[in-house]
């Protein structure tokens, strides 16, 4: 059928792969690329748990603003759309 | 190298990109803060560094032109920082790889751009649910599709670039959903018709999902999202002019939804130096008052951009060089002429810019989507119902719902529920929404660590300028 | 509904009109224009009758070659996609 | 100025107005004779006088530049001349307004371009049907649809493109048929994704058809046209992978057709003087042996562009290029280098337009579809009956059916039926196409009238060349 809009998939170069964990089990990401888009990418969506009723929160703004992608690296609170993806990073979920 | 400056831009989009290139031209010491690690804002944001290689879109050429300017240029370009703190006169808090430090100049440009609108609705918390504009984000630094199978649904140009985008990413659109109806687009047309270029490309984006069958249900919103840690379903009702539900829901499957309701401009630290603020629904709600210049009532502190009414990154980029010039005239450097051509290529695209604004205005039905039991304030899990009680006890501000009911008191600083907020007071008081502020912001403008290393800045750590072409 | 070829039609702006007579009927054309396309304009196709069986030819090839398109000026016989229109010209059917 | 010149080239086409360029930026003195009023040929031919203004299109901006070029450059261009016999040598004789004069050079270039293939069919005559390569002309120079409500069919991508030209000029499409399969066109992808560009036109105009609701009738033929002295229906039928009829006819009210099969290249000057031909249906038929930079077996004879083989206006632009610097170095003047590029830039766009080429070779079927009653030749009225009285009676060549039954001998010189004929004659002895070579062209080439004066060239009408740009 007639695309307009390209299917440029497979024309993207990713570089090297590299491997953290997420909760104890390990995910693929690519070195250089945001946890946030690695993780998506994974399926694994749920990052933290909301006060009160610890609802599965997930990468909402992307941007850096809202703070629904956090999760903890080192006990530190850090936003995954803002933190490097590093071979054998151990990340855990927040909240 | 001193960490005093002539000026300093707050913000590496387009805007604050040309405002600080053309002080810069004018042989003033230009300092670019932006949180990115690479100029181009949110529009033209830069792919991150684990891509070595993608097709060019129309996004990625215009930002690569802005990157080499900034990079030809004498502009010390700050990245990777955060302004957290501003003090009057003008230091600014700056944090950057968990250092904070201060920076001083005589004149401060602020471009902060745009955030998104999202209309709180039953399940907008549930993983798998992104802004429609935080899409756009993920997209052009990860060139990943927010799922397998997406939901696309906003107002105007922006759900159909979405849902390209997704497209051309390899993943699949299960369906668009906007506010708007094709009445709304035909209104739109004539202004559009002045820019050719941008009006095909919309086009492509529309007739693209058309033959490819992905249905588009025009004037349609998303009442509820259901699935436990993540998407499962998006339920769909038809709306009326004002956008009132008029139809009962039906319900589609998907992993993923974006969702959005227009962008509203970042007032924040503005609103906190002290510059006054007025509601314009045709400009994204909540601006501060600057001239057509960017000047503002605050000796040397001038606005640009987005964060001054939504325009689009066209306008953006015309304002940011005006008021670049204008800052720069103002402390003794500059010319006249250049001003008067700016402002004539920004108004021009301004006028493109606010048409596409104005698909997004909200109408008084959307904000009845909310239920009591949907949460509006995401970083605090406050429902509307806890807000609702609150009304009812006597609070009659967004400050007083804050500090009744933390609604807008955790991380995001309510950049994500001040509206929504507003409206419900608006809704209970019968006031127009332009008549509840939004809370005062307090510093800081950003999140700070707990225990944060005061330092100075590492300049040797910045990227040295190289010469053009890159 | 989407169009992703504009109409152009309303944004041509012709040259002044001029009248000329095509078989002794006026018919309007632009100053400047070829005869070929302002008798089709006018919804005349017939521009000349074709040897033994008399039948209706009009403009085919539209580049000077095919030579059914001819008409008869001043006795003349000529290719009307290769003849401007002027104001008066008295054209003939021709063969 | 003398009537000598250095080289002339015949065409004004993309092949020989870059020809002219190349020769003439080498310092030799180039008069280029083209029968228009203006630069472009078919595929970028320039508008009339009538039309004042008219938004621009990929074709104007590709002539003008082309225009641009020629007017800022030495060249003599003879507009507005048709060159009606060519003696070796060479002395060309060229009549212009009623005067015909001559002219002559060291080195004869022709780029004599291409003109198109229209399979006869039952009513194929009726007024209203215009050849598709010819309403293009139509469109180009009049900006004016073929009628109110038009079928539009034929092979490769200029269906497409005309189909897509009505559109835009405001008339309608009733239909687009095309032999061609989709699964044709999946074939020709993987050699199309090198252009994406064109691809994209391409994928627009198909798109726009879809969306607009016009049906697109693939692997279909016109079978017969109906109407007294216009048309008023087109008959059409499915066709198997041969193109031969599988299935009833189906009727289809329109009052205008626009139907082709393909362009075949215009060999008759170089033929006639001596060029050895050969049948290639990759290039669209018979053409003429040169060597890749257009050299011939006769001394300083030259050919370029679509004349050569078919293979679109970009690839004859650039061996337009190749044969300037080709001619201009056999006379001493040039250089080695800018060949090579030119015959890189060649063979790339060489093989996107062969590609194209493709689509439209003939198959077996294609023939079939003239019945005995058809007229074949159309300036003689010559049905395929008496031409295939002539066979029955033992003609077996071009030359003979022309003497026989008058068929090719009218004013086109052959030019609409050569190829029919062959086809009646190698269906008549089974003998392939390429076995049975177009009858020998005769002077003149083009019309003349009975009585012309002999004149010289009056060089002050010529438009004198002006600084670029326009």
């Amino acid at each position: 059928m007639i695309r307009l809009v390209p299917n440029h998939a497979l024309k993207i170069v990713r570089s090297a792969p590299v491997v953290f964990t997420f909760d104890g089990q390990s995910v693929e990401g690519h070195a250089g690329e945001n946890l946030a888009g690695a993780l998506l990418r994974a399926g694994r969506l749920h990052l933290r748990n909301a006060p009160a009723n610890g609802g599965p929160r997930g990468a909402f703004c992307c941007m850096g603003l809202c703070q629904e992608c956090t999760v903890r690296i080192d006990g530190q609170v850090v936003e995954a759309c803002r933190t490097e993806v590093t071979q054998g990073l151990a990340v855990e979920r927040a909240g | 190298m001193s960490d005093r400056f002539d000026i300093i831009v707050v913000g590496g989009g387009p805007s604050g990109a040309r405002a600080a290139l053309a002080a810069s031209a004018q042989g003033l010491n230009v300092a670019l803060i932006d949180e990115q690690s690479a100029i181009g804002g949110q529009v033209w944001r830069a792919k991150n560094a684990s891509i070595l290689s993608a097709p060019k879109t129309h996004e990625t050429r215009a930002g690569d032109a802005l990157r080499r300017d900034v990079l030809a240029s004498d502009i010390t370009h700050i990245e990777g920082a955060r302004v957290w703190q501003i003090e009057t006169g003008w230091t600014l808090h700056v944090l950057r790889k968990d250092v904070s430090s201060e920076l001083t100049c005589k004149s401060l440009v602020l471009a902060t751009g745009a955030r998104e609108y999202v209309q709180p609705v039953p399940g907008w918390t549930t993983s798998g649910v992104l802004g429609l504009a935080g899409a756009t984000a993920l997209f052009k630094q990860s060139l990943t599709p927010p799922g397998k199978r997406t939901i696309v649904s906003g107002t105007g140009p922006l759900v159909f670039f979405v849902a390209s985008e997704i497209r051309r990413l390899g993943g699949e659109v299960a369906a668009v959903v906007t506010p708007n109806s094709r009445r709304d687009w035909m209104r739109a047309l004539p202004s559009m018709l002045g820019r050719p270029a941008l009006l095909m490309r919309g086009a492509i984006w529309v007739a693209d999902l058309m033959l490819a069958g992905v249905p588009i249900y025009w004037q349609r919103v998303v009442t509820d999202v259901s699935g436990d840690d993540q998407v499962r379903g998006v339920s769909i009702a038809k709306l009326d002019q004002n956008w009132a539900r008029t139809s009962e829901d039906i319900m589609l499957a998907a992993d993923s939804l974006c969702l959005g309701n227009g962008l509203i401009p970042n007032i924040e630290a503005a609103h906190m130096l002290g510059v006054p603020i007025r509601h314009d629904h045709a400009l994204g709600g909540w601006i501060p008052e600057t001239t057509e210049d960017g000047g503002t009532s605050i000796d040397r502190l001038y606005l640009c951009g987005d964060g001054t009414g939504i325009r689009g990154a066209e306008a953006a980029a015309h304002q940011g060089t005006l008021t670049g010039l204008c800052a720069a005239a103002d402390l003794g450097h500059g010319t006249v002429n250049l001003q008067k051509q700016a402002k004539a290529k920004w108004l021009k695209s301004a006028r493109f810019g606010m048409t596409m604004t104005a698909l997004s205005i909200p109408r008084v039905g959307q904000a009845q989507l909310t239920t009591p039991e949907t949460i509006v304030c995401r970083c605090e899990n406050v429902t509307r119902a806890t807000i609702e009680a609150e009304l009812n006890a006597g609070a009659q501000s967004s400050n007083a719902i804050k500090s009744g009911s933390r609604a807008g008191m955790g991380p995001c600083g309510g950049k994500f529920c001040a509206t929504a907020i507003a409206q419900l007071i608006a809704q209970q008081s019968g006031a127009p929404v332009a008549n509840i502020p939004p809370a005062t912001p307090r510093p800081p403008l950003r999140p700070v660590p707990l225990s944060i290393a005061a330092g100075s800045f590492d300049y040797d750590a910045l990227p040295i300028p190289k010469p053009a072409p890159l």
